[in-house]
């Protein structure tokens, strides 16, 4: 079956809303479906469990909170990646919290879902956040996905996760395609090697999946690349990646948020705590304090791209053991 | 909704009145880490409102959330644990004070956050709603709340979904030491207006005035008719937290405190029982206060090794943060 | 306030209407990347409420915000290059149309996050007006941001501070697909009220009411009467966004639409004017926007080099992100 | 002159306030000095620059970057760390990125100041909260003072400074006294060495400053520690750093915040990518995703503490090269 990253996330979203009562979606246009997510379900489901909400993302975020405590599994869409600062104190500080605070009493399954996070080209500053580390540093479950079947099978476990849950559905993996055979739920903290390489371990986020097996495959003759991508920021399958560094002693990370404090740092010290590496490693990450210019050259600069993946790749391939 | 109880409801405010005032004991004996904010002077809010309540019906509470926990029947001596922050608490000594909850009585808990509770409660109730369980909530919050978007959001989305609710503002005329006027431009029952809420101005030291208001707001709410809001105007006879038993802070005038605490809700209902009836009331309060007490203090610490426990309800463990690597 | 000037509100909805139109073009030619939301049919509002301000007064738009940023003054063809996201744009490129900004002519910026500029726009004029500055303040908002928290909170602290500002709600009737009924609980001037902020209701599709309404308001408001809101009703012509050109989405009634297409803000105030002048005025437009989309056009695109230029203002420099380490 | 931690905040309070006229202070209760800091300071400088506020953090905090944008420099004043959550949308989205947004045509000079970050033993759950990494992953100025020297020198270098900077002033830190001979602004990006060592390089961050300089003192003999003070965790003073580490070769990152992809991640990182170490470095910090518990014996459970630090340190010393 040929399947989009889009019909993907509509279908997991369609999957579950059919064979569980207490899941729902909650958000702006959702009945429409503006982000060409939800289109279709408010049709078969009904606009009690495709509800559209007025512009209070704060109110609506903490509803789905509280149906979560009453027993219901929110899904949640947020239009703008940035949407998820708006919501950060509700997410953060009651749906995370509750559990502990009230010592077990209680559970809160809540999906946030973004689809297009990242920039989308031209959105601007506003629009192209790629906050996913924000959400493992206050150790929330934080899902990337990079393919169509990584994107089914992450938003199902995440509507089932008894947890709140965060799927980043980066713009730049919306339009993949590719053939699945078998659709099913992909556990969290469990990566994947996309392809093995022996020289050199290059762990992509997301979108940057892509970018980082075709750089692979142009490298191929010269630098054998193994390409790991983690599905999940939050947990990190940090076995998976030790079983790659330690055969390839090499290690670049690439992902698309800000670098201080990102992911690539969590995962860079992760490893070097347990594993010495044949040469320095390298992160290749939005800069620090990152904010996308508009003219789409600037917007691009920002970026972590092929040409500095490929760059960092030599280098950490050449640098002397 | 059947008539007051005058019994029931002294029996509540006195309870919360004697667990507060043993619990500010414990907080200077150092048995309470971090101080409450008393609940003092604003009893007969807590009670009136829970008294129209059923026990299947959800509450929230606030920082100063004691009364509501109790007066929605959470046990005292559980309660007061969880004050000293101990494993038989409501919440294993987990939560503490403003976080004490017990969703076995319908309380989703006390909560720290100024506005936060209203849209939480708004969803559990819609919840329950959707499946057939005949729920209302009631949403307690301060004067000070009034002012924080978030909860203005939560009025809009229960009204527009209708969504069974009471909203009841505690206006005991300071969000710490901000007097009301200083801080909320309009009225209270503006802001229910606002979003098209039914709103009732009730004098909050009298428990049965309370109760009468919310009694009738929620047989309607309960009947479909929509979200309704009540400011109840009280007086804090106390400080805003124990820690102003310490620091010395500046801000009401002596003759306005005095005047305050002359309408106690605790002698307002009093006098409405039998000397007998009410000293047997209040001998019945103590027995339970001093059990509480006892309870609390002999219960046994948390273990330091499960201090992550309940960090996921799914079972995701974290990695310790020591020096393991 | 003097009387509306009615040729020069007939140039400045012109103005936007061509503008829009134009950018709609390089929308469709692939020179603005990204799309813009479209102002056509709301043009009135910004040319009324603008005429009666100063130069020296401030205003935020909106994530539809050409028709404010145009109509306070700013340069149409740095304002189009802005939108084409050459050197030569208002904020070099770096804003694009949702963040078009000219502080020069009080231009704070349009603002892509909806409910979040009035309470900027609040703090900004209290600044002025501390330094003894004589400013008022006009922020746009759509009937979507009436429903988000941050907004009341501004008009809570606007109304509290009697800071000198104008808050004007475009409604036109619908937040992207959502109507105004299906998400504003109450009304949108029972919003002010709440804060016993005056508002008043205006047709949005006759520029020289708004104006009317607007110069009457900021007049007031200049004196020290304190915050007021205009609702001004309209309604939106074309897409929310310009990706509704690609993709189709269903939420409007084809009636719906032509009978809000019928009352249109440039005929108007156009058939006000002597057919000649018209034309005049017409043409003088035609030139202007010409020379706004050749400027533009004409700009260079920013050095890749400086994409992080002004991040700080202090100057700080940030690392990059490349694999440089 | 002995000085307390405290005391200090005020002074640079005070000090800016008749320094600047542009200055003024916003908050909850800031008038009355609820928080112990800006007590006295409406007295002297009047209700009108030393504002207290609504119950309205988001407008109020964005009242703070309108009156910057306009030429002020607001001190917004949190009563609780997670207050920012609640205001991260408004810092963030809009604080920060009107500087790059608008091409340069204007500054946000704010201050948000956080009296008693971290755990304030008994507050639980939503009020103990350490977010500084999440200001350092946006790329916002973020300063942790450690001691009242600092305390004062920092807030004042804040309140100067052309772009929006947070001033994390730990709870655990706040009864810190110390003889101040000189006050003076401290800048940015400029760690100090608070004890000199060969063996090991701890940094530690805000009040675990004192807390490794006491174990060091305990460890002296055995093993010889040399505590770096970063000041600011955004930016941070990795030259600095690196002088130390590179004598020491052996590295242990002690912070109060949670671990996954926070501050001691990012430290950690930057070194590795630039120098070798003898030994694999370790961090001390809070858990992932770290709540912190009620009960004082939990609380305290989850902070790093003394203990972890030796042990951090003993690992590291001893670890074979
Ligand atoms: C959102 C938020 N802002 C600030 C605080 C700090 N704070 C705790 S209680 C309080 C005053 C609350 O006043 P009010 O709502 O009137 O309730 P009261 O204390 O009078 O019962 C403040 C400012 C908080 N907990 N949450
Ligand atoms: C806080 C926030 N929520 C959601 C969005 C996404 N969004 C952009 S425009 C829009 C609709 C705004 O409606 P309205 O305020 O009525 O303005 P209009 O588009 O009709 O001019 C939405 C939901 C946003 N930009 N900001
Ligand atoms: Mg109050
Ligand atoms: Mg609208």
């Amino acid at each position: 079956m040929r399947l989009s990253y889009r019909r993907a996330l509509t279908r997991a979203l369609a999957d579950e809303l059919a064979r569980d009562e207490s899941v729902f979606l909650l958000g702006e246009d959702v009945r429409v479906g503006a982000s060409m997510i939800t289109s279709g379900l408010c049709r078969r489901f009904g606009p009690e469990r495709v509800r559209d909400t007025p512009l209070s993302e704060q109110a609506f975020t903490s509803f789905a909170t509280g149906a979560a405590l009453a027993g219901m599994r929110p899904v949640v869409e947020f239009q703008i990646p940035s949407l998820l600062f708006l919501v950060f104190e509700q997410i953060v500080n009651h749906a995370h919290k509750f559990p502990l605070m009230t010592g077990g009493q209680c559970a809160v399954p809540v999906t946030y879902l973004v689809p297009g996070s990242g920039s989308r080209t031209g959105w601007a500053g506003q629009h192209s956040d790629h906050p996913y580390p924000l959400f493992a540093h206050v150790g929330i479950v934080t899902a990337v996905p990079a393919t169509p079947a990584d994107a089914y099978g992450l938003l199902v476990s995440a509507i089932r996760h008894d947890d709140p849950v965060v799927v980043f559905a980066p713009a730049g993996a919306l339009d993949v395609r590719e053939d699945v055979e078998r659709l099913a739920p992909v556990p969290f903290g469990r990566g994947v090697v996309r392809r093995a390489g022996d020289d050199v371990t290059v762990v992509a986020v997301g979108h940057l999946v892509h970018d980082a097996l075709a750089v692979a495959d142009e490298l191929a003759g010269q630098v054998s690349v193994e390409v790991f991508d983690p599905r999940t920021v939050y947990p990190f399958d940090l076995d998976g990646l030790l079983a790659s560094v330690t055969r390839t002693g090499r290690l670049v990370v690439c992902d698309d948020a800000n670098r201080s404090c990102g992911i690539a740092a969590e995962i860079i010290t992760s490893v070097v705590e347990r594993v010495r590496l044949a040469v320095p490693p390298r992160r290749v990450t939005r800069p620090d304090g990152a904010v996308l210019p508009f003219a789409p050259g600037l917007d691009r600069a920002v970026q972590p791209g092929r040409e500095a993946l490929t760059a960092a790749i030599h280098h950490v391939a050449k640098d002397p053991t | 909704m059947t008539g007051a109880d005058p019994v029931g409801l002294y029996r509540t405010v006195r309870l919360i009145r004697r667990f507060e005032q043993r619990a500010i004991d414990l907080v200077r004996a150092g048995q309470i880490v971090g101080g409450i904010h008393p609940y003092l002077g604003q009893e007969g809010i807590a009670a009136g409102v829970c008294a129209a309540l059923r026990p299947t019906d959800l509450v929230t509470g606030t920082h100063r959330g004691h009364g509501h926990v109790l007066a929605k029947g959470a046990d005292p001596a559980r309660t007061m644990a969880e004050l000293c922050g101990r494993e038989t608490g409501l919440n294993r000594g987990r939560g503490g004070s403003m976080h004490a909850a017990d969703l076995s009585v319908g309380v989703l808990g006390a909560n720290a956050i100024v506005g936060a509770a209203g849209a939480i409660l708004t969803g559990a109730v819609w919840a329950h709603r959707r499946r057939g369980d005949d729920v209302v909530g009631a949403t307690f919050f301060g004067d000070g709340a009034v002012n924080e978007g978030m909860l203005l959001e939560a009025f809009n989305l229960a009204a527009l979904w209708r969504v069974p609710v009471l909203f009841v503002c505690e206006n005991n005329g300071y969000a710490t030491t901000m007097p009301v006027a200083g801080a909320v431009a309009g009225t209270i029952t503006g802001r229910a207006a606002a979003f098209d809420m039914p709103a009732t101005v009730v004098d909050g030291q009298d428990p049965e005035a309370v109760h009468a208001v919310a009694a009738a707001a929620v047989a309607r709410i309960r009947a479909g008719g929509g979200p309704e809001l009540v400011e109840a105007q009280t007086y804090r006879f106390d400080a805003h937290h124990t820690f102003e038993h310490v620091v010395r802070l500046d801000y009401r005038p002596p003759e306005e405190v005095a005047a305050g605490r002359a309408r106690d809700p605790v002698d307002i209902q009093g006098d409405r029982l039998a000397p007998h009836r009410r000293a047997q009331v209040d001998a019945e309060v103590e027995a339970t206060v001093d059990a509480a007490v006892a309870f609390a203090l002999a219960g046994p610490e948390p273990d330091p090794a499960g201090a992550l426990d309940h960090l996921y309800a799914s079972g995701l463990t974290a990695r310790a943060g020591g020096g393991q690597g």
